[in-house]
């Protein structure tokens, strides 16, 4: 294995040799968090494209112990899934996100960006201060500023750190609502979607305030 | 249905997995089987009723939220039970819809939650590098220095000087009567003959209000030694000027 | 790759195989910490010998980006040595001088040479020895010689650093002070001669650190 670039003239993109393997390995192995293609472009020598880069990675990788996978807008190696009973024994694991907080993310991940009020009247609960403190502290979601209108609400909305949690590159890769509620077999004729305002003025519950 | 026993440590009262009104209304309306508008509300209150009984352990906020969703079974069941009103019936049918909507849309949400939980998820199944490493240098030794800043500071400094001083307790200029007692008495011996009030002023006062309070303080201290019998004051007339000497063995008293 | 440790009979240690080398991977590099053998025995198989396995993982990760190496009682993944140069990101986070230095700066620099009791003279207030040591650490302002006089105090003025960093070739270059101070005559300086974009003399210190 030469540690050297090669410092010759080859313009046209080589093929990924192994320093530039090395490189990439070495800067996403080191972070906790995905790299983006950018900053790994930006340590590879210019002549060697990325997306090569990261194929042959990903190869190298696949079926051993920490594996390259997609992660938001980057890829990050994590361990491979199949080890996880064994790791817990030994790795200090916090617990699973409480179902609350788990419906919370689904309805902001499906209405974002959505107000509190709006999640509210979603679940049919309040939004507990320890559910929004978990989720934001586990940054799972994050405010996106705030809707025009009485009170400016704050929108919230999911962040990469989302992605990365479930392993999803990308919010299109969650299952689409219109399957969701196919799949529920609703008791009526469906409606085309949930109206944002499903106001019923004289319904006590609207605790949504 | 039960109430989790290990529920006391977060009060979360689990029924076979769910919590909260909308799941138990979720999970109620589907045990009926049947469109939520044409079902028992009756039943369904009754069975939400009993569960909420049967629930010894309920968080007070999950409590007072089921409350609140109970009333509102109650108010919907009035309505569709007893229509005093074709208005109310139809009231009564769209809030049967809006909620059978909400409920739709609740399962929605808790199918995509079951989806996400179901995945590999970072921290809990899968993890990440432990112990990542930072190739990042922060070199924090250059000094952003700017014309700007520089020249306010200037500014900002220069004024602050000249400020101060303005502010400074000015010199006490003006004659005191401690002044000129002192003065006074070191003059007084050195001179021979009854002289002016005006000869006994510091030289230095060129500003005629220091001048008028230098010749009053000098009177004061005047009176005060010739009651102490130093000196003696004569005045020829009224505003006249006043003069003063040493008080010596001629006993010419006319002051 | 059986999740379960052999419960027969057979004791004698096994060479380490794919799954123990797997494993050992995954933990090693899911770790905070630096894994002792001690703690990879825990999760190992009981008839797999840790050392055996550290030993082959080590060989393994020989010359790659990442690399197995010893820390503490334990062992951790690092970067390799001649990658980390390389990966190396040079962050510049310039950082302004506080408002007292630059004040202190800005006198040397229009009164120079100037002795410190002049410039607390000028600033009204007394001067910091740590406000002085900073300008010197910079090399923004450095001893110009001693006043002849009661005490030969140390006479200050500015550096060629200090001309460099506002991209000055000379002091003469510097604004004039006539032009700053427009009213040249005896104190009260009246806000409406200073042009706008300095006369802010009461305004927050925004060029404060």
């Amino acid at each position: 294995m030469s540690d050297e670039p090669e410092e010759k003239a080859p313009p046209p993109p080589r093929d990924p040799d192994d320093d530039a393997l090395r490189l990439a390995e070495a800067l996403i192995f080191s972070s906790a968090e995905p790299v983006s293609p950018r900053s790994l472009a930006r340590v590879l020598p210019d002549d060697v494209d990325a997306d090569a880069v990261l194929a042959a990675l990903r190869l190298r990788y696949a079926g051993r112990g920490v594996e390259l996978v997609d992660a938001g807008n980057g890829v990050m190696f994590r361990t491979a899934l199949d080890l996880a009973p064994r790791l817990r024994r030994v790795i200090e694991v916090p617990r699973r996100l409480p179902r609350v907080a788990m419906e919370t993310l689904a309805i902001v991940a499906y209405h974002q960006p959505v107000t509190r009020p709006e999640i509210e009247h979603i679940r049919g609960t309040a939004l507990s201060q320890q559910t929004l403190d978990l989720l934001l502290e586990l940054d799972l979601i994050a405010p996106k500023g705030r809707r025009e209108g009485p009170g400016r609400p704050t929108l919230w909305g999911t962040t990469p750190a989302f992605l990365a949690h479930f392993g999803l590159k990308d919010l299109r890769e969650l299952p689409r609502r219109e399957d969701l509620l196919l799949e529920t077999a609703p008791p009526k004729p469906s409606p085309e979607a949930i109206p944002a305002d499903l106001s019923t003025p004289d319904a006590p519950n609207d605790d949504a305030g | 249905m039960e109430t989790s026993s290990e529920a006391a440590e977060n009060l979360v009262l689990r029924l076979e997995g769910f919590e909260g009104p909308m799941d138990l209304l979720l999970d109620l309306a589907r045990a009926q089987k049947v469109d939520l508008a044409k079902i028992s509300i009756l039943a369904l209150v009754e069975q939400f009723l009993a569960v909420i009984e049967g629930a010894r352990r309920v968080r007070l906020e999950l409590a007072a939220d089921w409350l609140v969703m109970a009333a509102w079974l109650t108010w919907l069941k009035s309505r569709l039970l007893v229509p005093a009103l074709a208005d109310d019936l139809e009231d009564g049918e769209m809030a049967a819809e809006a909620l059978a909507e909400r409920l739709r849309e609740m399962n929605v949400v808790r199918t995509l939650a079951a989806w996400l939980a179901a995945r590999p998820v970072l921290g809990q199944d899968v993890f990440a590098r432990g112990a990542p490493e930072d190739h990042a240098e922060y070199d924090r030794s250059r000094i952003l220095l700017e014309a700007g800043p520089f020249v306010r500071a200037y500014l900002m400094a220069i004024r602050r000087g000249t400020r101060s001083t303005h502010y400074a307790p000015r010199p006490p200029t003006l004659w005191t009567v401690q002044d000129a007692l002192r003065r006074l008495g070191e003059l007084v011996g050195s001179l021979p003959d009854w002289m002016t009030l005006e000869t006994f002023l510091p030289g230095h006062l060129n500003n005629p209000t220091e001048r008028r309070a230098a010749l009053s303080s000098t009177l004061i201290a005047s009176l005060e030694m010739a009651r102490g019998g130093t000196v003696r004051l004569r005045q020829e007339e009224a505003f006249g000027p006043i003069l003063l000497r040493q008080s010596g063995d001629d006993a010419d008293k006319d002051a």
